[in-house]
């Protein structure tokens, strides 16, 4: 399997149109059999990323490289790439099986090849009883499918997915979240995927690279951009988090001594450069590392507020606490054999450990420029 | 928004009414005289079957017809394909450029032709000064003349709903089979044409079914010497008077268009020929 | 998709020079005539101060012109607001009827009105049979038969525009109205007719210049009697060989017809005139 | 506050479409100042309630009484129900500060009176800054806002919301959410609101009304709903949950002996009739109350089985954990400081308490039909 898997690179790609620019020196490499996602908000770049690695986008500058060799050239019919476009882009006119042997037709196979092939490539994606209807007679998770089977019949060196998911709904996204990956697991071959949904980048990538204003600010497993987030940003798109800013006291291997108004947070800092003492530092804090303290219970960091408001999520509460130092507070406390009732005004204390935040680097101001 | 639809319906009754008798009183008129002058009877209708003169003039137009919608089609597949292709900004020029002769009187667009295309017209002396022909072509009052001027007034209903037919094609599908390996070539004739298929089936319809009750064209370019049905018609009424004759060829247009659009409306969306999509 | 875009366009250069030949030549051929014959000069266009036959002449068309848009638009809008609530089944056979008679020649159209209208026509008799005239009225070759053939023939070009505008109306905005505190009445006067005046205005416009150029309508059933632009146009070149007269009325349409495209071309979007949105 | 909020009673309503029955003898009544949601699948009744409730649809059966009187006969605009629709219905041709008088205006209102009145409403949403804009010139979450204050602006009886946020995007709705809750505390009016989103329904209403096939399935706070489920589309419409499907081997007040396989179940079962012992009863159980057993750890319920597949959420994994008796059960593990790190094959014991699952009842063939 892994003999049919390609590397890709990415090479200080560079797209601009006009004065705007959509794609900015984005440089990476995705190993053989890999499943990269693009994660990033609409405008980020991660589109154009993707239609230039298909050959609809010719770069400004840098290049895509297959294998180590250069395919920037080459016209999208020619890379022999599979892609999954935004809803599906089936054509109506022909059966499922009619769409799915397209490209073994564009390449002259034999009718008996295009035949067998069809058929395993519909068997793959479970959809072999459906193969003389209409693409508008299946559901939008079938349609799903059948763009897959189109993209992998002929063995595609790479497959190209951009936003597969968007347009199911919910439930039905979840359950094609667990096939698409039991799939790449099935098939063994290079995925590159492009999505804004945060939960589908985490649960089905191997490696994300998180895109902002055609920038990339960080590439890397799902849970080390979770757990270790480079800058706010990405603190924030990936899932809730809460930013603690502070000055810095202490700057020791062991870690920082923060103050925040009346409040001294300890904080680890593994790896990386330190801040020095008298500058501010920036914390990630997320909402789920957050405990509600007992009376006389202690923590190594604490604080005291009220809880502002309150909301119901069935399997959890999330509140926001009003702290005097630290501003509001996000906190999310499971529901089941929850320590309180949530209230409104309700006063309480949190604790977390040395461990549960990670400093950050604040990247707001670039953001909104 | 359910309660009341009775008495609502009961107000729209007169309306309705007056439409229905408006607009199909007159055709019956048409048709009810084709069988009572100048005799009850079939009589003007077994002229079909024996009147050289009916069935070369039905043959001329048909014949005029099926040219022109084919020409038409084709520069009008050809413009559609500019437009759908071209950035919303010059969308907007080329369309106004289509339908600009739209607005021109076509009587006023048919003497245009005639100038242009007579012996000491723009083209034969352009021709003459360049030394391609020594003596003027014919190329007016003759079925050149006719085809020329009805494909002028033609094209831009040709475009519009082959256009609108385009329009509906995902941009997508073409990236897709690019992506899938086709030649910019092959994604045209396998994935681009065949969507745009119904619409060319409906321009088709439209463009032909015109050009067979087209009057002022024909009468003008044609120069009477050749003869379509609406000219014929004219001639038999207003001319020779004689009514009988003139309402059967006309009741048999009538006919032979309602045949055309029942069977066509099977296959097409008719509301697509006019580019309204319901 | 954007490389080779250089080649691409160069493919496409001589069908855009052909088109824009094709269809600018014929016009400006007209222009040219009007102020070269008989003599160099605009001594044709002095006509248009001096000569009361040009001036009654343009005086009938602007004026038969204002009264079948008014009328046209009236019975198109009611038209159209019927085919816009009626359900998806009905709305379909409606605007088959409304489109119906596009299909059929508008020489025979005129004909079966001049049968319907005349002294011994379907209307006359019918009222004298019921006792409500003693005299047959004068119906037809006057102005009012020129502006009942016209309407009939505008009706359908009013409903289009204004459907398409009426249709771009979300539904649920009268129903908000409706869940505000407005009245039926004050929800389709406060909401409904201000967000379908854009197909309002477009139709009227549409309609409007369609009348300035008419020619077989008003031939037919005015009986040579009433004289509009387009068959004032006819006589001078055909009947009087007076091309240079002709042709200046033709100018004088065209760019009278172009002028009032450029002003509405910036208040209305052109292309809702003909159903098609871009 | 409470003087202006009103009450709204629903008895056995009923509407049918030829021989589809849309709505099905739904009766239900909101306290005044609650804030109701009805929520369920699409196709299950719940806008035709809205629009019988606001007057746009004729009930076949039943009606509507406000403060104990009939209003069923009255047309929309003699109710005088605010409503924010689907989409917001702005007049595109109105300025924001036009769209918000024209309820005032069409009650012939002074034009002192609805300025100041338009003016207030405008505050309310806090948007009096955009008050000569056109709705197409706000965003998304401005114009829902709009949308509220019209509906407002007339001190409405009732207040009527169809889906009110379902055209934004995830973040924006998260943002509305809190706002909408906030403005009801503030107005302190009854609203209603419809929408096939469990998370809204839960973090906004005070009931939320279940509703499937044109039937009231379930009424009820939205702790209730989530934690006692009275059947099993509803424990599966509201969030995740397992299915248990057991025999009744003894059935006491203290609780139940389920027999499933070789495996022996202890369940609590409060209040309510109780299963006959030799039947068969289906428990209901939440992914989250399950936990992971260390070894030699013991629990009131316990099974052994290996992972099949998992997801990474970020703060949270996924377990689909294959076992013999039970099946594949989903358990929801958080992902800070998990007890293991999650790898298909797994061998791992899965323990939870006797009042963790609920017994239901088993709605699933009358859902099918």
């Amino acid at each position: 399997m892994e003999a049919k898997a390609h590397a890709l690179e990415l090479r200080s790609l560079t797209r601009r149109y006009g004065s705007f620019v959509a794609v900015d020196g984005v440089s990476l490499s995705v190993p053989r059999g890999a499943f990269l996602t693009l994660l990033g908000p609409s405008g980020s770049g991660k589109t154009t990323i993707l239609m230039t690695i298909a050959g609809f986008v010719a770069p400004t500058e840098g290049m895509v490289l297959l294998d180590g060799s250069d395919i920037t050239p080459l016209p999208p019919e020619r890379r022999d790439f599979g892609m999954v476009f935004q809803g599906y882009a089936l054509f109506p006119h022909m059966t499922v099986a009619e769409n799915v042997a397209f490209p073994l037709r564009v390449r002259g196979l034999s009718r008996a090849d295009r035949d067998a092939k069809t058929r395993a490539a519909l068997d793959l994606v479970q959809l072999d009883r459906f193969a003389e209807r209409k693409p508008s007679q299946l559901s939008g998770g079938q349609q799903q499918r059948v763009a897959l089977a189109r993209a992998l019949v002929f063995d595609p060196a790479l497959l190209l997915l951009d936003e597969p998911l968007s347009a199911l709904d919910k439930k039905l996204r979840a359950e094609l979240q667990e096939e698409l990956k039991a799939l790449h697991r099935r098939v063994g071959r290079t995925f590159v995927n492009v999505t804004h949904d945060q939960d589908e980048a985490l649960s089905l990538s191997d490696q994300v690279a998180i895109l902002n204003h055609g920038k990339l600010i960080q590439l890397g497993a799902p849970a080390t951009l979770y757990e270790q987030p480079r800058t706010r940003f990405v603190a924030d798109f990936l899932g809730k988090s809460n930013f603690i800013r502070g000055l810095v006291r202490e700057s020791r291997p062991s870690g920082l001594l923060l103050q925040a108004g009346a409040t001294t947070l300890v904080q680890q800092a593994p790896g990386g450069p330190r801040p020095a003492p008298g500058t501010t530092a920036l914390l990630s804090l997320r909402p789920e590392k957050i405990a509600l303290l007992a009376a006389g219970e202690t923590a190594e960091n604490s604080v005291s507020g009220s809880i502002l408001s309150w909301a119901y999520l069935g399997s959890g509460f999330l509140l926001v606490v009003r702290t005097a130092d630290l501003g509001e507070i996000r906190v999310a406390l499971p529901a089941w054999r929850a320590p309180i009732a949530p209230a409104e005004g309700l006063a309480v204390r949190l604790g977390w450990s040395a461990d549960a935040a990670v400093p950050v680097e604040d990247d707001l101001v670039a953001d909104a420029a | 928004m359910q309660r009341n639809s009775l008495g609502w319906w009961l107000l729209l009754l007169p309306a309705f009414l007056l439409m229905t008798v408006f607009y199909i009183a007159p055709i019956l008129q048409v048709l009810t005289i084709s069988v009572t002058e100048p005799e009850l009877g079939f009589g003007n209708y077994e002229r079909l079957l024996t009147n050289m003169g009916v069935q070369r003039v039905i043959g001329t137009t048909l014949r005029i017809g099926l040219i022109t919608t084919g020409i038409a089609l084709l520069l009008g597949y050809a413009l559609a394909y500019v437009i759908a292709l071209a950035e919303p900004r010059a969308q907007r020029w080329w369309l106004l450029c289509v339908l600009l002769p739209l607005w021109i009187s076509v009587l006023v667009r048919a003497f245009a032709w005639v100038t242009l295309l007579r012996r000491q017209g723009l083209v034969n002396e352009g021709l003459q000064g360049l030394g391609l022909i020594d003596a003027p072509l014919p190329l007016v009052w003759n079925e050149f003349g006719i085809v020329v001027g009805m494909v002028h007034y033609m094209v831009p209903y040709a475009v519009l709903p082959i256009l609108a037919s385009m329009r509906e094609i995902d941009p997508r599908l073409l990236a897709a089979a690019r992506g899938l390996g086709a030649s910019r070539r092959t994604a045209f004739l396998r994935v681009f044409l065949p969507l745009s298929a119904p619409g060319l089936v409906a321009a088709g319809v439209l463009v032909f079914i015109f050009s067979l009750g087209f009057y002022i064209t024909p009468a003008i370019l044609g120069g009477g010497k050749t003869l379509m049905a609406a000219e014929w018609i004219k001639l038999q009424i207003l001319d020779i008077i004689r009514w009988g004759m003139g309402t059967m060829l006309a009741t048999v247009m009538v006919v032979a268009i309602l045949v055309t659009l029942g069977i066509f409306s099977r296959i097409i969306d008719l509301r697509r020929m006019f580019g309204a999509r319901a």
